[in-house]
């Protein structure tokens, strides 16, 4: 985890999977006390969301940009077959 | 005769006509003569030559056996060739071969072109050849089948004959100011002895010094010319040529293809690895209400440990008061019965001490008392012993104690008796 | 045991149940007077309700957290599928 | 046992433990002179007593603790389940 | 034997019996005159009497200390037992 | 990939590939962060069409060059001629 | 035998008996005249009677103080039986 931590929104992909990995670590070596355990639920729960959406929107855009590239090749070979 | 073949014609009636020249140094012609091979000679001159590869061609020096004929109507002389040496011409021909690429071995210009890259997208082509060839069509046509976007840039030159070398040499010149990737030397094929121009100190010099590359394709079978040696790369048709070069491209597009399926496979690839990262993270959250569970059950198991600690040491603080408790029952009493026991012991004791010492005493007192007795002088008497005494009463214990008459009394248990003394 | 005591109130659970653990063991051990046993006991009943507390209020928020978590993840899914 | 002597009623439990075992070793021991049997027979009676008294004191409380937590679990319990 | 006797009233239990000891010994060891026998005996008469009467004392009192404690355990066995 | 970058339009085929496999290298390798794949998918998709156009921009094309040679030829021919 | 004669009447058990034990050793030796040993004996009858008396009045007396501590053991013995 970065010493200087950024607020969630300015995360990068990579680096909110990292800590939330952190946090999951954490929670499973029992280093987090119960009191804090919701509360770092809650920073993982927020970047989960986080790490949700980025996903969500780069699969829209990659899978129309594929598309676009499949067509485009497609198209290519109809020439090339005419 | 030896001289060099010049200006070759065949007439309409099948007679083979040329000049045979000698040049001097500087290629000016010196000497010159007209030769004739006759209907009836030229076929089997033509094969002889045929067997080595060779044929009649201007440039080309050869060794004849001839005779001289003066042909009155024009008032010439005129050679008139029965035959000719192929293995002369054919050596010639080596010779001179060798020493082409002996200078561009020892320029380094042999490998020059090689050197050079060959774009992988060789799209604009400088085609050098025949124009209107069966090498041009076939070339541009394997093209044009491809689909490709090939731009030609054609520079005509003759492939034979004795222009070829100046033309060829002149055409591979006009490359550096073409904005192609390549350039292509092609010829339909054609007879071994033409072959030999792309041996020539001129083509060959050309080819090498190129400023892109040069391909090749001759259109021989057998041999490479040095043409081919110095080129970039060899081919051995036109066709070849154009089927190199849309491979080429082909293997471009085939690359394209695959880095798109490529980019394609991994960005999904990336996007599900990250999907699965989530999911992993998700359930790994899972573990947190685990974790809760487990503290809770940590919890009761300390309530019930608090439950039972407490009444427990309790129970053992009251066990242990109860013991205590019987210590002290115990002991009291039999304090006292020890005490009674030792004060009634020595009552005991000193009363009957004390009543052995009566006992005693009373006997050792009993005991003198029974001795006085016996020593009583009563006890003597009544032994029988008497005490006698005289008449004053003294206690007689000799004779000369008493005079004869003097009355005595002894003094018997029984009673005095008084008696008179008779004698002493 | 901390050194410097705190409130039982300030206490975090992992060291509320190290107090309740470190008077357990003195009460197992007898080494707690029975004067003090009642005392002893109701700090540890204390540390008991606060711990308990703690859990349930963690509890709660974990649940509802996790549940938000998975409805998001159901959602996000049926948004895939369809 | 401790060289000043404290009032009975001041005494911790432990301590009157201790005094109590003193005297019984002496009684044991026949070391009391009879004059004074009666003398630590009462003061040993009475701190049995306050022994006494201490563990029934200590009993109620403890009792009362132990109920307040078993109640409290029994609820927690029945949150849990509902 | 103290040096400086004391009167016999003011005799402890143990010096009484000590006492009774020494005119024991003194009897057995013939070392007394029968003119003083019966003083002797009249002296160890009274230290017996001493001694008997602080035994009933101690006698009475114990029983009464004895009888209280068995009454308060017996009563307390039977809280506990209810 | 170069240091100084070009404009997409002046890249040469070869430079294109370059920097296409420069991306597919980073993706492959799983440098790029999901926020930048789509981004960087963008890049490669124009990079590709690029490529694609430069391959198959028309049909052969044939440029004669034939005159300028024929002329200095016939030039030559003259000159010999005269 | 004191130097200073005692008269009979104060002499002491032992005294008596030590004078007795002349007289008679005296008697026995036959160093005593028949016309002494008359007085002698008187002597001794006197003693002896002395002595009877002692011993006589000795055992009254310790025959009643044995009396009276059986008595009052006994006594004891019916209290601590009773």
């Amino acid at each position: 985890m970065s010493s200087k931590k950024k607020a969630v929104e300015e995360l990068r992909f990579g680096e909110a999977i990292e800590q939330l990995e952190g946090i999951l670590s954490q929670v499973e070596a029992e280093e987090v006390d119960i009191d804090e355990l919701a509360d770092q639920l809650k920073v993982a729960a927020g970047l989960l969301e986080l790490c949700r959406g980025k996903i969500r929107r780069a699969e829209v855009e990659v899978t129309q940009i594929v598309q676009a590239l499949e067509e485009a090749e497609a198209e290519a070979e109809q020439e090339e077959g005419s | 005769m030896v001289g060099e073949v010049n200006r070759v014609r065949v007439s309409q009636r099948g007679h083979l006509y040329f000049e045979l020249i000698e040049k001097g140094d500087d290629d000016q012609i010196e000497g010159k003569l007209e030769a004739v091979a006759w209907r009836t000679d030229h076929p089997r001159i033509r094969q002889q030559l045929a067997t080595a590869g060779l044929e009649i061609g201007e440039g080309q020096t050869i060794r004849c056996r001839a005779a001289v004929d003066f042909y009155p109507p024009f008032g010439r002389l005129q050679l008139v060739v029965r035959a000719v040496d192929p293995v002369f011409t054919a050596g010639l021909l080596a010779k001179r071969r060798q020493e082409v690429l002996e200078s561009l071995v020892a320029r380094g210009l042999l490998e020059l072109n090689r050197q050079k890259t060959l774009s992988e997208l060789s799209l604009r082509v400088a085609l050098i050849t025949s124009d209107g060839s069966a090498a041009y069509h076939d070339f541009l046509s394997s093209l044009e089948e491809s689909g490709f976007g090939f731009q030609v840039y054609f520079i005509h030159a003759s492939v034979q004959g004795k222009e070829a070398e100046k033309e060829v040499t002149s055409a591979l010149g006009m490359l550096s100011s073409l904005p192609v990737d390549c350039a292509v030397l092609i010829r339909g094929g054609g007879s071994r002895a033409d072959l030999a121009v792309f041996d020539s100190q001129g083509i060959c010099e050309a080819v090498a010094q190129a400023p892109v590359p040069v391909l090749t394709g001759l259109g021989h079978e057998i041999d490479q010319a040095i043409a081919d040696l110095a080129a970039h790369t060899a081919f051995k048709t036109p066709t070849k040529v154009a089927e190199f070069l849309v491979e080429r491209v082909a293997s471009e597009e085939r690359r394209l293809v695959e880095l798109r399926a490529a980019l394609a496979r991994h960005s999904v690839g990336l996007l599900r690895q990250g999907r699965e990262s989530l999911g992993r993270a998700q359930r790994g959250l899972g573990l947190v209400r685990h974790r809760i569970a487990t503290a809770a059950g940590r919890l009761g198991q300390l309530s019930e440990i608090v439950a039972r600690v407490g009444q427990w040491s309790a129970e053992g603080q009251g066990r242990k008061l109860q013991d205590l408790l019987r210590r002290l029952v115990d002991a009291g009493p039999r304090n006292l019965a020890a005490a009674h026991h030792e004060s009634d012991l020595v009552a005991e004791r000193i009363a009957a001490q004390a009543a052995a010492i009566v006992r005693e005493k009373t006997a050792v007192v009993d005991g003198w008392e029974r001795l006085c007795r016996q020593l009583a002088p009563e006890r003597t008497l009544e032994r029988g012993f008497s005490v006698t005494r005289d008449s004053k009463g003294e206690l007689l214990r000799h004779p000369r104690q008493v005079v004869p008459g003097e009355r005595i009394t002894s003094h018997l248990a029984g009673g005095d008796l008084v008696s008179q003394v008779e004698e002493t």
